[in-house]
């Protein structure tokens, strides 16, 4: 038994939705993943339950880990009561764990990711926030999502919002002590650590790859890589 | 000399071998059958695997000669009793048993499709189950099969799944799937005919010949994958999904029927005799024998004795098997 | 279909939900993209319909968006609803109740893995404590809000000025519903109406009126896939997962979709922008799209509020043909207004899809 | 035209209802064991060519019975009709004759 096997067996989410599978391919047939990627939740199940930890390192260092979309609808069908997506969680978190995620561009994409939502959450105490949402990074919000950003202020007080300032309501100013105990609880649960891993990984990688951090950023954001079916 | 009552309890064919075995040996069976025929779930059947063999002859057989036998359909048991003599059984009709032997032979359930959710019975017309193909095959009625050109079969349908509560292969309904999909070919041959299945399990004699004659004669087309979820397109054809696992490629088909293979999982008086006599279960539901290799038919109590599908899923000629052989057990007994 | 077999399955999941007293949080997507949703909602039960929703400005983002995203750990994640939990506890409440469906699986998820697993709640506790000085109670009741709708369904619909009825044939509107996949798949009894037939918007658009749609890939996940439309390099995933469903549903005619998650709609609506301006392909007829709304904005149209009131104006898929059907009465020169009437410069037009 | 960087992809969904099995039909007449396959591999797995290429008799006929054919058949070209596979086939299917005609059959309009 390897080590890395450990490692996962120790996840939460492995002890309670890792039971042993049976290969019948029901959460390939639903996998929205498996439709548009060469991607197979059952061979990664599979993978996982053979304990082999050669199979497991080039797993967490592969695209393959990041091709899950994580609307769970394998965890409604297994019939042995595994959830693939739940697996893949933790997989996810041992990549990032052993700074494997750099190694796929999948996975290089956790930092341009942890930036975008980490950075919401200890500033402004949302993951997603209007302000750090640029038309740029999202055409397809549309034109009504170009004359929503254009007009931020007017839009969001015509609909009752309440942007940006004090008390309840939509998009409420979060008060700072509020957002001290956030970063309070990044601290004691791990999370800032994490943040911290996959800075200095990502730096790593990308000065092996010859890329400063905003070209390295940008890549990750666009470059789409293989394993796309139309490609 | 008059030999002892022996009270049988469930007329399907199982009840019936064993009544008729004690009847041979001198004994008095005694069989009570709740509902209003004897044969249980052998009415409801058409042909038998692997050969094919008419499921009306072989209960007409069966049901031929009862003579000696005491036999009382829509017989319900209100309670029995044991004491020091042997058991009291009381039938709702007012009917009193005295025995000194009692035979459980109460039999299964077909595991109720429409729990299943995912696979819409009773909800998209076109699909049906095993059960209800037999009749159709009997009959030839059945408004949900009109010409069908594409077919399904799903295997393990409650069957093998923890989600619906039966961890169990239910034994039985490979061979069911794989006699059904060559006769419906045989009434459609035009049809395209689908097996979704996990491990084709053809343990019997003859049955991997059954296998090979699908593949080979009728053109059955075999998927290994389980099917994930069934729904109705605009036209009312279904729209089923499945992987296939040997290319490793999710499918998507419609189809103009698909069969679902309910599997065995324990009758409903299963969970009440065990309150009632206290005999133990399995996880899976059915009687649990007090040795599943040596004493399959017989219960940590002397006279209870239980066999047939009861104890869980078996073919017919297993079960008219381990009807003689009860019937001998029993006698041992009361021989004693 | 076989409407009856649907009915027997809706029978076996009742969800027990509590009259009153909900302490209310929010969700990020809707508050960015659709922050009318929740002005409505929140009018809905505590101006008509009576109701007590408190709401702490202190609450925050569950953090789901990002623990899905694996930018943060498990453990932060709960030691982060657990921080919620507390804000309910000190406000005294016990009936617990979020806006957001990616929250509400976590909430469900979350208290199974206490239940199963004490020593994790336990931990979760000290976590708390040790950041916040907190202490928390688990909800006694948990829903999402359109549990809530649900619930309320007859007393709107007794309120209501419109039905989902097409004003001109008389004939009830068809409706898609699609249902956030963390509601019900992940723990299906946890789901008004289970997993595979979830009956939460199925019962808000019958009674007010309209007819539901079962069409093949009803099922399936809008595409958002939490990293696999945030990051551009992506996102073929998420609208060719969209478009699946559109084709799928297609032939069935919707004349609008109806959802319970805050993302959904959002995807839902903007890939057939997309879509139409990448294969020149649209749903709706005319040149137009299929209108997809909230289960708010559906609950606010027909309880007649005014449209441009209820953030109709936030969807790139023009909703007036599904106004014009139902006869809603709406002033098309308010519709790109600020606060007191202001105008704002009218947003542009794509060519390849009509949205009015 | 908007440039988003992406596009709709393909599914990767075998469609059963648009299958197109003639050739497989035709196969079929010229090969009666073609449908006694039961995918059990020790084709593949006794394949001397499979070893270097992706060569695979299991996934070729399943694939060709799903309508598929594109890239098997290439995969074919490596075959050096040994006959390992044929002794070990369970079915006792002739499988030198089928690859033969699967080659025959389907390279007409390659």
């Amino acid at each position: 038994m390897g080590k890395l096997y450990d490692r996962l067996a120790r996840d939460i989410r492995i002890k309670e939705w890792l039971k042993a599978c049976m290969n019948c391919g029901v959460c390939v047939s639903v996998c929205p993943a498996a439709e548009f990627y060469n991607y197979s939740p059952k061979n990664i199940v599979n993978i996982v339950q053979s304990q082999d930890d050669e199979q497991i390192e080039a797993l967490l260092k592969s695209d393959t880990i990041w091709y899950c979309g994580e609307c769970m609808s394998c965890m409604t069908r297994c019939p042995r009561k595994n959830a693939a997506g739940q697996i893949i969680m933790a997989l996810r978190s041992l990549s990032i764990e052993m700074g494997y995620f750099a190694e796929s561009e999948k996975g290089r994409q956790q930092l341009v990711l942890q930036r975008a939502l980490c950075g919401n959450i200890l500033n402004y105490g949302y993951c997603i926030y209007p302000r750090t949402f640029n038309y740029e990074d999202h055409p397809e919000s549309g034109t009504i999502g170009k004359w929503l950003g254009n007009n931020l202020e007017e839009v969001h007080s015509r609909l009752g919002s309440n942007l940006e300032h004090d008390g309840p309501g939509v998009l409420r100013k979060i008060p700072k002590e509020s957002l001290d105990e956030l970063k309070s609880i990044f601290d004691v649960t791990g999370a800032t650590a994490r943040m911290e891993k996959v800075e200095e990984v990502s730096r790593r990688k990308a000065e092996e790859m010859g890329l400063d951090m905003d070209e390295y950023s940008k890549r990750a954001f666009t470059y789409a890589g293989k394993g796309h079916t139309h490609e | 000399m008059a030999k002892d009552n022996v009270v049988v309890i469930g007329g399907g064919p199982c009840g019936i071998e064993v009544s008729r075995n004690l009847r041979d040996m001198g004994y008095t069976p005694i069989l009570l059958e709740q509902q209003s025929e004897l044969g249980g779930h052998l009415r409801q059947w058409d042909r038998l695997f692997p050969e094919g063999v008419d499921a009306r002859k072989v209960l007409k057989e069966l049901t031929s000669d009862l003579r000696g036998v005491k036999w009382f359909t829509d017989a319900t048991i209100d309670s029995i009793k044991k004491s020091r003599k042997g058991y009291t059984v009381n039938v709702d009709s007012g009917m009193t048993f005295e025995s000194k032997a009692v035979i459980l032979t109460t039999g299964f359930k077909l595991f109720p499709a429409e729990k299943k959710e995912e696979y819409g019975y009773n909800i998209y017309e076109r699909v049906i189950t095993n059960a209800d193909l037999e009749e159709y095959f009997r009959t030839r009625k059945d408004s949900r099969i009109q010409d069908p050109k594409t077919i399904g079969f799903v295997h393990c349908v409650g069957s093998r799944d923890e989600k619906a509560c039966n961890r169990q292969c239910s034994k039985v309904c490979c061979a069911t799937a794989v006699k059904q999909a060559s006769e419906i070919k045989e009434l459609f041959p035009e049809a395209t005919v689908y097996c979704f299945y996990m491990d084709l399990r053809m343990f019997g004699r003859s049955y991997e010949d059954m296998y090979l004659n699908a593949q080979k004669k009728y053109g059955v087309r075999f998927i290994r994958g389980r099917v994930s979820e069934v729904s109705e397109d605009i036209d009312g054809k279904l729209f089923v999904k499945a992987e296939d696992t040997l290319l490793g490629k999710p499918m998507k088909m419609k189809m103009d029927l698909l069969v679902l293979m309910t599997g065995i999982i324990p009758g409903e008086s299963t969970a009440q005799y065990s309150e009632m006599l206290g005999i133990e279960r399995g996880e899976d539901g059915f009687f649990a024998p007090k040795d599943t290799i040596l004493e399959p038919c017989r219960t940590k109590d002397a006279g209870l004795f239980i066999a047939g599908t009861c104890t869980g899923p078996k073919t017919l000629p297993e079960t008219l098997s381990e009807a003689r052989a009860t019937a001998i057990q029993v006698h041992n007994f009361l021989s004693k | 279909m076989i409407y009856q077999g649907k009915q027997k399955i809706w029978a076996d999941y009742q969800k027990e939900i509590p009259d009153d007293h909900w302490f209310y949080v929010r969700s990020c997507i809707r508050q960015n993209f659709f922050p009318a949703s929740e002005v409505t909602m929140l009018k809905i039960f505590r101006e008509m319909l009576g109701k007590d929703m408190y709401e702490t400005p202190h609450h925050t983002t569950c953090g789901g968006i990002a623990y899905h995203n694996e930018c943060i750990p498990q453990e932060t994640q709960m030691a982060i609803i657990a921080r919620q939990f507390a804000l309910m506890t000190e406000a005294g409440y016990e009936n617990y109740t979020c806006s957001c469906i990616t929250s509400f699986g976590l909430y469900c998820e979350t208290i199974e893995t206490w239940h199963e697993m004490p020593e994790v709640l336990e931990r979760t506790r000290e976590n708390l404590w040790k950041a916040c000085r907190r202490e928390f109670n688990i909800p006694k009741y948990l829903a999402h809000t359109s549990d809530l709708v649900f619930k309320f369904r007859k007393e709107i619909g007794a309120l209501a000025k419109y039905r989902l009825v097409n004003k001109d044939t008389g004939e009830p509107l068809r409706v898609v519903e699609h249902i956030g996949c963390h509601y019900a798949k992940m723990f299906p009894s946890k789901g008004v109406g289970g997993a595979e037939y979830p009956y939460v918007l199925v019962g808000m658009a019958e009674e007010w009126g309209g007819n539901v749609i079962d069409y093949p890939e009803r099922r399936h996940c809008c595409g958002f896939g939490f990293r696999q439309y945030l990051v551009r390099a992506n996102r073929g995933y998420s609208v060719s997962n969209t478009h699946k469903k559109f084709e799928s549903m297609e032939p069935f005619h919707p004349d609008f979709i109806v959802t319970n998650c805050p993302g959904c709609p959002y995807f839902l609506d903007r890939w057939q922008y997309v879509i139409a301006e990448q294969t020149g392909k649209t749903y709706g007829g005319n040149g137009q799209g299929i209108p997809v709304l909230t289960y708010e904005e559906m609950a606010g149209l027909v309880l007649g509020l005014d449209p441009w009131d209820i953030g109709m104006q936030v969807h790139q898929i023009a909703v007036e043909p599904l106004l014009d059907k139902i006869g809603i009465e709406y002033d098309e020169s308010k519709k790109y207004e600020g606060t007191g009437g202001k105008p704002l410069p009218e947003p542009e037009f794509p060519a390849a899809i009509r949205c009015c | 035209m908007i440039d988003f960087g992406y596009s709709l992809s393909k599914s990767n969904a075998l469609k059963i209802e648009n299958l197109d099995d003639s050739r497989f039909k035709a196969l079929h007449k010229l090969e009666p064991d073609a449908y006694k396959c039961i995918g059990c591999g020790s084709c593949t797995a006794s394949c001397s060519a499979g070893v270097f290429t992706e060569l695979s008799l299991r996934k070729t006929l399943l694939s060709l019975q799903r309508g598929e054919g594109k890239g098997y058949i290439d995969q074919l070209q490596s075959c050096m009709l040994c006959g390992k596979c044929m002794l070990v086939c369970p079915r006792g299917i002739n499988t030198r004759h089928l690859i033969l005609s699967i080659c025959k059959i389907y390279s007409v309009e390659q």
